[in-house]
This record gives structure tokens, sequence and C-alpha cells, in this order.
């Protein structure tokens, strides 16, 4: 009222912070951030098996003595619960992340694509076990 | 609180109960920052949020300034924070919210102009930035007539022009909202429907947008612009698969330095 | 016109991101299970499965060596870019400090794997 | 005062207001160009439209064809040299959309496809899905940008025209993110706002489809003509008004009553057959459906529901999956807003006010009678609609005069000299004093809200598709009232920075002025034609005493002032206007 001709605007940005507690869409996408802090964690662990491989028989012992202990085996429990869990957001991202696929001339839907995603790593998974097994049981 | 006036007839049927909106008011001329008002308003099954909006501004405060026009989810005006997600208010409706309270605010990460009214010079000059048109071959000309394009060819890019504009997936971008100078979903949405036109001869002459550093690789796949786009374009698909594109033609061009390209 | 035409590096990185990010998707879990798991506990699988002889002739194989080198350095990878990304989402402001350690241990990681694997040798 | 010098200002951002900028920067680049729009120009009303675009495309189609269709449809009140250069032009207009990216739906050879519309012989509609407005107004939009002399000036309210040595000079206009007047000094002007819908209360149209445009030029001193007839759309959504497009029709949809009968067979558009036929049935014109849906209800044959009675729009056995690749839009509505699956459920409709027929009086270039000043698009009265609209003419009309508006006020301005600018300053002031008073000086009791209220209402309770004397002249004093209220309005609100009580107060002032145009015309023609129907002793054309256009002036504070004008025929001579059966006896 006070501006007759003159110009009142004062545009108000609000502030970011905090924004992740704003919805749970949000604070899921950084939980599934947060896994990468145990991707982190156990590609740690695996570099270390790995120098402790090149440097001998004994290296490597103790290092799996290490794995045994019940402090690490309950880390490894967290590890899998994130990575698993980061196995499954990924999948779910994975259609966003393709350009169309398509399957006899049609469109191949958002969740179909989820599933194959999540069918591989199934099917990869299993591999994984009985190759490791069955070598050198 | 402001009370309706409830012998006013309003357009729709009076079933004698309210809803309560709670409505972030800024008027720069006068208010510091912003805060929120709350207005009882007559509620009916059939009402959008829109509509109470309006019963607001029509009975209760004719000072509440939002953007409306054709309550059918198409000019893309009325975008805001309705409880917390970025939503159009002609297609939401009360009884979703009923009896809960309606918590209305500006679209989010935009600078707020007045009450629900937020500044959008951002992503018109970024609209503007993207040469949004069609950049053809060679000129045709109309008298030969419409360039064919198939159902197939159509279907590609169809779902990227169905973008209104709106906004919302902005608002739902925390990308966009820690860094205002990225491009964006909707926009790059829009960039990757001219580039899968048959028609287009643009895309090289767009790449240096998607490859800069307010590009495509600002999007860490936080996925909620597609979960709140009203229009199915599915914007966080256009800007993933453009950062596939961008990598592709980082390193190409390693091998075919100049120009090259199609 | 205010936007910023510099071409960015990112696609390296997300590219690296990309493939860690599926590879750990893919077989993270069961790798995970069967080296802190599986083994220590002796749950499923024997005793003997990582047994040094075994793990050394894998690490001694072209394709074991690869796939060993893949993994553990594009989970590095994967794994710095996101703590860098989540740094920013934070409001954090990641400078030049963050960056270098989100993607200098991840580089550095990858040296001493190709060291450990090398000083093995292959067959 | 903030002024800005063009060569051609243009008022209104919709298809018209684009395709004119766009013709305009392609006549001269040298020329400087002002799009002013109070909306985004992509928010603009022609973003609803849904069903389709005319142009004649396939070879068993002629313009003759077409020609005679909007002829006939408009019960011959149509200026027939205009419908010739119409029909013309529309084929390459639609292309060069097409050239621009338009995605118009396409047959499995890649050739456009088109659809069939009520009142049209062959199927001539181009289609974008159901969101053909949509399409049309984002590919103009985006392909405006293209042209470095097209200034925008988006969410800029025109209040007044500027005219000086008998031509107009510019247009004064509110920022309204800042409340700040802006003079755009122009040699030509084009004004291209749109319709008046909302003066209506059941409408199909966006809440800016006040008539701005046409209240400008009138209070200018340009005539509005034909403004009686205002179309009703016959399927609309009760209540809300929501649009269900024609295509829906074209498609093959079906209109029941309470018995679930199809009863257009009885208002002469049958007989009733499966598949759509064009101009039978459902396909017959608008006017003609709402009125059968008017008898319908007389005789008790409608359902009735929370917003009084309507009829069964039945899409049903079009199967889900051709009904969500034709009509999606038509598909997500009936879902969002009325919980309906049109695949299993038939869908309420109801008639309700659509297009506004008449409008800004130019002759086939467009240009009105203050020289300089142009009207295209649903505000200007171009002369192809005659008391009827078809369906899909009108956003072809955007393209084709749209052009034409542009080129004719380009070359105007390359011709014109610059006026004076002291002068236009202070013209444009006293506008600006005129707004600012409503803005200060409006502390009565009137509530804008309930104005607006009682004018929609009793618009349709006068002007609506059955008419009769009294109800017209109860409407005409009531606005003779309302008009005297509004000098007590009371603007609440009284800031700068998007100030939208403002905004709507001046509508509302443009609303009342537009309302009467359409009122006194009507009451005035003693005749039946087209959407003006009378049940009060004029129940039939007449065309010895009006095979003509009305005009209404501005008087002031007055009634405005009812005259008439000649209509142009070369080709056609006024015929019985038939469909169904009875059309294919009389050769349409
Ligand atoms: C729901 C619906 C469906 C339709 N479907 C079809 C169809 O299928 N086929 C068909 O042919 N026709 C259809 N029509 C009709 C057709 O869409 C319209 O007639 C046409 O779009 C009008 O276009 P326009 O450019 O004249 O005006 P609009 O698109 O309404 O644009 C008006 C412009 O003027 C501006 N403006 C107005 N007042 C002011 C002011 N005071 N100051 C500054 N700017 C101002 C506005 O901001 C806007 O930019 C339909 C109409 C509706 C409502
Ligand atoms: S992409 Fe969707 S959410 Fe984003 S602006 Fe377009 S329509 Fe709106
Ligand atoms: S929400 Fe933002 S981060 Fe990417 S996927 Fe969508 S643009
Ligand atoms: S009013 Fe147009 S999108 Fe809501």
């Amino acid at each position: 009222m006070n501006t007759p001709a003159g110009n009142g605007r004062r545009p108000y940005m609000r502030s970011m912070q905090g924004w992740w507690r704003r919805n749970t869409f949000y604070v899921e996408y950084m939980i599934h951030e947060a896994t990468a802090l145990f991707v982190a964690a156990y590609a740690v662990v695996l570099l270390v098996g790995l120098v402790r491989l090149s440097q001998g028989q004994a290296a490597w012992n103790a290092w799996l003595a290490a794995l045994r202990s019940p402090g690490s085996v309950v880390f490894h429990v967290l590890v899998l619960a994130a990575i698993s869990y980061h196995a499954w957001t990924w999948f779910q991202i994975m259609p966003r992340t393709l350009p169309p696929v398509m399957l006899k001339g049609k469109r191949l839907s958002a969740a179909a694509i989820t599933r194959s995603g999540l069918a591989a790593a199934a099917i990869v998974t299993l591999m994984v076990f009985f190759l490791v097994r069955g070598l050198w049981a | 609180m402001a009370r309706p006036e409830m012998q006013q007839d309003t357009e729709m049927p009076d079933s004698g109960k309210t809803i309560v909106m709670d409505v972030l008011r800024y008027r720069p001329e006068q208010d510091d920052r912003p805060v929120l008002q709350s207005y009882e308003v007559p509620f009916s099954d059939d009402m959008s949020v829109l509509q109470g909006l309006q019963y607001i501004k029509d009975y209760l405060d004719g000072s509440l300034s939002f953007r409306w026009s054709c309550r059918m989810a198409i000019c893309g005006s009325c975008g805001m924070m309705i409880n917390g997600r970025p939503q159009l208010a002609c297609k939401t409706f009360l009884r979703d919210i009923y009896p809960e309270h309606v918590r209305v605010e500006a679209l989010a990460h935009f600078p707020i102009e007045r009450d629900l009214v937020i500044v959008m010079d951002d992503f018109i000059e970024k609209l503007e930035s993207i040469k949004p048109y069609i950049i053809e071959k060679q000129p045709r000309p109309l008298a030969e007539g419409e360039y064919l394009q198939t159902p197939a060819e159509r279907d590609l890019y169809e779902q990227f022009s169905s973008c209104i504009n709106c906004m919302l997936c902005y608002a739902a971008c925390p990308q966009y909202g820690l860094n205002p100078k990225f491009l964006g979903p909707g926009i790059i949405a829009l960039l990757h429907r001219y580039n899968l036109d048959s028609r287009d001869a643009g895309a090289e002459q767009r790449k240096p947008l998607v490859n800069s550093e307010d590009g495509v690789y600002n999007c860490t796949a936080v996925g909620f612009c597609s979960e709140v786009c009203p229009k199915l374009v599915d914007p966080a698909n256009a800007v993933n698969v453009n950062k596939m594109e961008a990598a592709k033609d980082y390193f190409l061009r390693l091998v075919r330095p100049r120009g090259g390209g199609k | 016109m205010s936007i910023n035409l510099k071409r960015s590096n990112a696609p390296v990185f997300w590219l690296l991101f990309g493939a860690g990010g599926m590879l750990s998707a893919l077989v993270g879990p069961v790798l995970v299970f069967i080296t802190g798991i599986g083994v220590p506990l002796g749950l499923l699988l024997p005793e003997n499965t990582l047994s040094y002889t075994h793990v050394h002739a894998l690490a001694h194989s072209w394709i074991g060596a690869l796939f060993l080198f893949a993994v553990v350095a594009l989970f590095f990878w994967h794994a710095g870019h996101r703590i860098y990304h989540s740094l920013h989402d934070l409001g954090l402001h990641p400078g030049a400090g963050a960056k270098l350690v989100c993607y200098g241990v991840p580089l550095l990681a990858t040296l001493i794997a190709v060291y450990a694997l090398a000083s093995m040798g292959y067959s | 005062m903030e002024i800005y010098a063009a060569d051609v200002a243009i008022v209104g951002a919709g298809g018209a207001g684009l395709r004119a900028a766009i013709a305009v920067a392609e006549a001269d680049p040298a020329l400087r160009i002002a799009l002013i729009s109070k909306v985004y120009p992509m928010r603009s009303h022609t973003v609803a439209a849904e069903g389709g675009s005319a142009a004649v495309v396939q070879s068993q189609d002629s313009l003759d064809y077409h020609f005679n269709d909007t002829v006939g449809g408009g019960d011959w009140l149509c200026e027939q040299d205009v419908v010739e250069y119409f029909v013309a032009h529309c084929p390459e207009e639609m292309v060069q959309l097409e050239h621009w990216g338009c995605p118009w739906s396409r047959k499995p050879d890649g050739h456009v496809n088109v659809r069939a519309f009520g009142g049209m012989k062959i199927e001539r509609t181009w289609f974008a899905a159901d969101k053909t407005g949509f399409h049309m107004l984002h590919t103009l939009f985006q392909t405006s940008i293209k042209y470095p002399s097209i200034r925008r000036f988006d969410e800029h309210f025109c209040i007044d025209l500027v005219d000086a040595d008998g031509r107009v000079q510019g247009i004064v206009a509110i920022e309204i993110r800042s409340g700040r007047f802006i003079l755009v000094k122009a040699k030509a002007v084009i004004i291209a706002t749109g319709g008046a819908g909302r003066v209506f209360r059941e409408n199909t149209n966006g809440g800016i489809v006040t008539g701005d445009g046409m209240a400008l030029a009138y209070r200018h001193g340009v005539a509005l003509r034909d403004m009686e007839f205002m179309q009703y759309h016959p399927t609309c959504m009760p209540g809300t008004g929501l649009l269900f497009t024609e295509a829906c029709r074209g498609e093959g949809g079906f209109l029941l009553n309470k018995d679930g009968y199809r009863y257009l067979q009885d208002y002469g558009l049958g007989p009733a057959q499966d598949k759509p036929r064009n101009k039978y049935m459902e396909l017959g014109p608008r006017d003609r459906l709402s009125q059968a849906f008017w008898y319908e209800q007389q005789k008790g044959r409608t359902l009735s529901g929370p917003y009084g009675a309507y009829v069964d729009l039945d899409l049903r056995h079009l199967g889900k999956a051709r009904l969500l690749e034709r009509l999606p839009q038509i598909y997500e509505m009936a879902e969002t807003f009325m919980g309906i699956d049109p695949a299993k459920q038939p869908i309420p409709v109801r008639p309700a006010v659509h297009y506004t027929m008449g409008g800004i009086t130019v002759d086939g270039r467009c240009a009105t009678s203050l020289p300089g000043l142009y009207a295209v698009g649903e505000c200007a009265s171009v002369g192809i609609h005659g008391a009827n609209r078809l369906g899909s003419n009108s956003l072809a009309e955007l393209c084709v005069f749209g052009k034409l508006a542009g080129t004719e006020a380009a070359s105007f301005a390359k011709s014109a000299p610059s006026g004076d600018t002291k002068s236009l300053v202070a013209r444009a002031a006293a506008s600006q004093q005129r707004i600012e008073e409503l803005l200060k000086n409006s502390d009565g009791s009137e509530r804008i809200a309930t104005l607006r209220k009682e004018m929609a209402q009793s618009m349709e309770e006068g002007c609506g598709i059955y008419r009769l004397a009294g109800s017209m002249q109860a409407t005409c004093d009531k606005l003779m009232e309302l008009r005297q209220r509004f000098r007590n309005i009371k603007v609440e609100d009284k800031s700068r920075v998007w100030n939208s009580n403002w905004l709507m107060a001046i509508e509302l002032g443009y609303q009342l002025e537009v309302a009467q145009a359409i009122a006194h015309s009507a009451i005035n023609r003693k005749e039946s034609r087209g959407a003006h129907q009378r049940l009060d002793g004029y129940e039939k054309r007449d065309d010895v005493n009006y095979l003509k256009h009305s005009l209404a002036y501005f008087n002031a504070d007055a009634a405005p002032r009812i005259e008439y004008g000649a209509v142009k025929i070369t080709k056609s001579q006024p015929g019985i206007r038939a469909y169904g059966a009875a059309g294919d006896a009389a050769g349409h």
C-alpha cells in the first residue's frame, strides 16, 4: 500500500534445511544412498583380504580368522541387509534409467523391467553360490 | 480463524460439513516471511482443493492469490504443495484428505512471489534455452505436405510431449532445490522429446546443455519427479537416459575428435 | 542466459558408479553372505570353501583375478561417488577436500588391488 | 510509467496470438513484436481444446464440402467469401503445424489421421489424441521461441487500448508481479484474447476466458457482432461444466436418455445406426444436440443427479483399449473427477456454454473499423461461424486467421508513422488512473463473487438454449442493475504484488459489458437461427428480416445500441438445415 507506483516485490526463498525429512520418499532415498557406506565398508574388507592373500597363506588365514569373530559376523549381517536393500532399490529405479525396452513390438512395463532385474540378481546369486560350493566342496 | 458465511449459495451441494484449509500466506508488502492461515471451508465430496481455494477467495478472504485457469489438469497453472506433496490443486480432491486439515503451500524449491504464486522465471529461461522446436534437416516446403511419421515413431516421443509445464517435478526434485542451476526434470523431458522426434535433427545442438555441468549429471536418480508427474511424462527417464547419451558423447569425442556425428 | 555450458566430467565417475552399483546389486548380497556369514559360521557352506589354495588359485586365473578386481574396485567407486553426492544432499557443500577423499580413496584402492593381484602372477 | 516501443503489439498468447506473432516475425524480422498475455502462453485456454482441427485432406473430400458444412452449420449467417478463404487455407496451416512438430495422430502408413466430427460430411478433423489444443498451443509457443523479434510480456494484464489521431497506437498493461503499469507503443495492435464463456454459469471455459479484448475494442467504438450466438456444447460434466469432447461421439459414443434410448432419432437426426455416420445422430451439430437435450428434459426423460438433469454418454462399447488410445484424457477426467470408468459405466453429461460465435467485428483480413487495430481468434467475428460453429473449425481458424492478422498488421505497421510519445503517455496515464481508482476507492459493499454469480445466473436464465422475450428482458435489466452496483464494488486487497483481487474486479467490468452486448443482441433478434432459439412466437428462421449480422455498439452507461449489417453471400443461398436422413434427402 505504501508503494504506489514502486515495486513491492520481495520474492521469498525457502530453505532446504532438513529437506530429506519432508516425506517418506526422501527418507527412503536417503536410506538407499546410505547403503553406500556399507558397500564401502565391505569393499575395504575385501581389499584387505586381497592384500592378505597376496602376502601368503598365514596372512590369509589370519584374515579368515578375523572374519569368524562375532563382531565381524554381526557386521556382515548388517552389510548383507544394506546391500540387499541397495539391490532392491537399484532395480526399482532401473526402468527409469533405460530407454524403452521393446518386446514383440510392445513396450516392456516398468514393473516387468524391475522383475527381470530382480530375477537376474537371483539367478546370479544362485550361480555364484553353487559355483563356490560345487567347485571347492 | 475466518468463518465461512454459510448462507452463501455455492456451486457445490451443501453437505453441512466443513474442512479446514491451512494456507501458507506471504504478502511481500506486509509480511516478513510466510505464515500459515487457517480457513474453514464448506466441504462436499466432489470438491477439489482448487474449489476450496476459490471459495476462500470469493467469500472469506479476497486477498489470497493463486494461479489457476482450466480446472481440468491441462493448463499446468495450479501446481502447489498439498500436504507436503507437489500436486495440481484442480486434480486433488478434498474427500481424500477430509476430515484432516488440508495444508496448502506454494510449490517447493521456487521463490514465493506471493501466497501460492511462485516466481517461474528460472523455468521459463531454461525452457527457452533448449531450442524446444523442430530443427529440420533441411527446410521442407509446405507444398510437399506432411512428414511421414509412423505411429511407432510417434509413440517414441509422445509421452515426453505431454508435459504441461506444471513444474511439480521441480518441486519434487531435491537436486533442483539444492542447486537451482540444474536444468531439471521437466525441461530435460522436453529436450528429449525433440531429440526423439523423427522430424528433428537438432540433437547435436542440444548436446552441450545435456553434457554441461548444469546438465543431466546433477540428477542422483531420486525419481520423485516421475512419481508426482500428473501426466505420466516420466521425466526421470528422460534425464537418466540422457546420462548414457552424454557418457557416450564424452568418450566418443575422444575417438572422433571434431564434429563427426550424424 | 545463465546456463553454464562447461562440459561436465561426471560421465567418468558416473559410469564407474553405475557399474559398481549394478555389480553390487547382482553379486553383493551373495558375496557378503559367503565371505562374512556362510564361511565363518560354516552355514550352508563347507569350512574349506575359502581355503588359501582355492582362493589363490582363483586369483591366479585371469578370469578370477578380473572378477576380484572388478568387485573390489567398482564397489569402491560406487560407494565413493554416492557418498560424495550424499554430502551434497545433506547440504554439507563438499569442497575439494571431500572430493579428494571420495574419489581419491577408490583410486588408491584400485591401485592397491592391481598391485596385490599382480604380485600373485597369472596362470 | 514504463514504456516499451514495439511495431506490433499482440494482446493474447493463445493459439491465435502466437500464430499471429510468428507470422509478423516471418513477414519481417526487423519488426519488434510485443506479445502480451495475462497468463504464461501455455496456460491460454487453447490448451483445453480436445477434439481436433479441421482441414480437408482426404481425396473423397473437397473444399466445397467443407464450405457447405460450415455455411449450412452456421445457418447461413456466415461471410461466405471469408469461409472460402478459410477452407482453402486450412490444409496448409495444418501441414505447417506438422512441420513445426505438432504430434498429430497418424495412420499406419505415416500420414496424418483424421476423425469424424459433428456436422462434417467427411472426416477432416486432424487430431493429436484428445489433446489437440494442448499440442497445438505448446507447438506454437515453443516454435515462437525461435524468433528473437518476439518479446513476450507474460503475466501482463491489458487494461486499455491507446488510440490517438484516429488510429490505435498501443496498449496499457499491468505487470502482474509488481503491479506496475507499462505502455506498449505500437503501430498496429492485434487483439487475440479469446472468448467470453465465463459470463455464463455452467461452462467449459477456463477462468481466464472473460471477454477482456472484446470489451476493450467495444469501448473504443468497434462493434461486437453476432453476440447473441453462444454455443452450448451438448456433452459436459454436470456441475463443473468440464468438456467431454465431441470426439467421444466421433469415435462412436452414444447419447442415451433415462430409458437407455438414443433419443436423438426423435429430433430429425436419425435413423439410429450402430456405427457413427457423419451428420447423423450423435454427429449432428451442437446446437441441435443441445436443443434435443432441452426437449428431453421437458418431457421428463432425462436422468437427475445432484447438479440437475443429465443424460448418459455411453462409450462402453468402444472398449478400454480404444478409449485409452483415442480418448486418454477423457478417460482420465471421468476417472478422477467423477470416479467413473468409462469402459464400464456411461458418463453423465449435460449441455454447457462453450464457445462465443460472435465477437469483435473484423473484415475478411482481420481488420477492425479502428485503423491499426486487428482482432483474431475466438474474440473476433471474422464471419466463418455464423449462428453456430462447427467443432474443429475454430482451432483451424486460429491458424489461418492468426497468420493473416499477423501479415496484415505487419504491413500496416511498416507504413504507419510513429506516434507522438508524449500524448500517448498522457492517454495511458489516464487509463492507469482509472484502474488505480478501482483499487483505491473500492471500499463499497458489493462483493465481486456475488455480482459475478448473479450475472452468470441471469445470463443462463435469459440467454440459454431456448429464449423468451420476458426472461431476456429480465436479464437485460439485471445487467443494467449489476453495472450500477459494480460502482460500489469492494476490492479488499489494496496491495500491488500479484493482486488477483484487483484483476478480477477489472475482469468483472469487462464481463458485464460483454454480457450486455449478448443479451441485447439476443432480445433484438426476433427469429430462431442456429444457437439463438426462441419459443415466443419467433420459432422460425426469418431470412427476410434477419439474414443479417447484429452489431452491438458501446453506449457508455446506457444499454448498447444494436444495429445490423449485411451478410455476404457468394455461392450458397440460404437453404434448409437438415441432418440425418433428411439431410441426405436434401442433398447435404
Ligand atoms: C474445453 C474446450 C474444448 C475445445 N475443443 C475444440 C476443438 O476440439 N476444436 C476446435 O476447433 N475448437 C475447440 N474449442 C474452441 C477453441 O479451443 C477456442 O476457440 C480457441 O482455442 C480460442 O483461442 P484464442 O487464441 O482465440 O484464445 P485463448 O487460447 O483463450 O487465448 C486468449 C489469450 O488472451 C490472453 N488475454 C485475455 N485477456 C487478456 C488481457 N486482459 N490482458 C492480456 N492478455 C489477455 C490470455 O492470457 C490468453 O493468452 C474448445 C474450447 C474449449 C473451451
Ligand atoms: S514433466 Fe510432469 S511434473 Fe514435470 S512439468 Fe511436465 S507435466 Fe509437470
Ligand atoms: S527427482 Fe531429481 S534427482 Fe533426478 S530422477 Fe528426478 S531429476
Ligand atoms: S487449473 Fe489448469 S491445471 Fe489446474
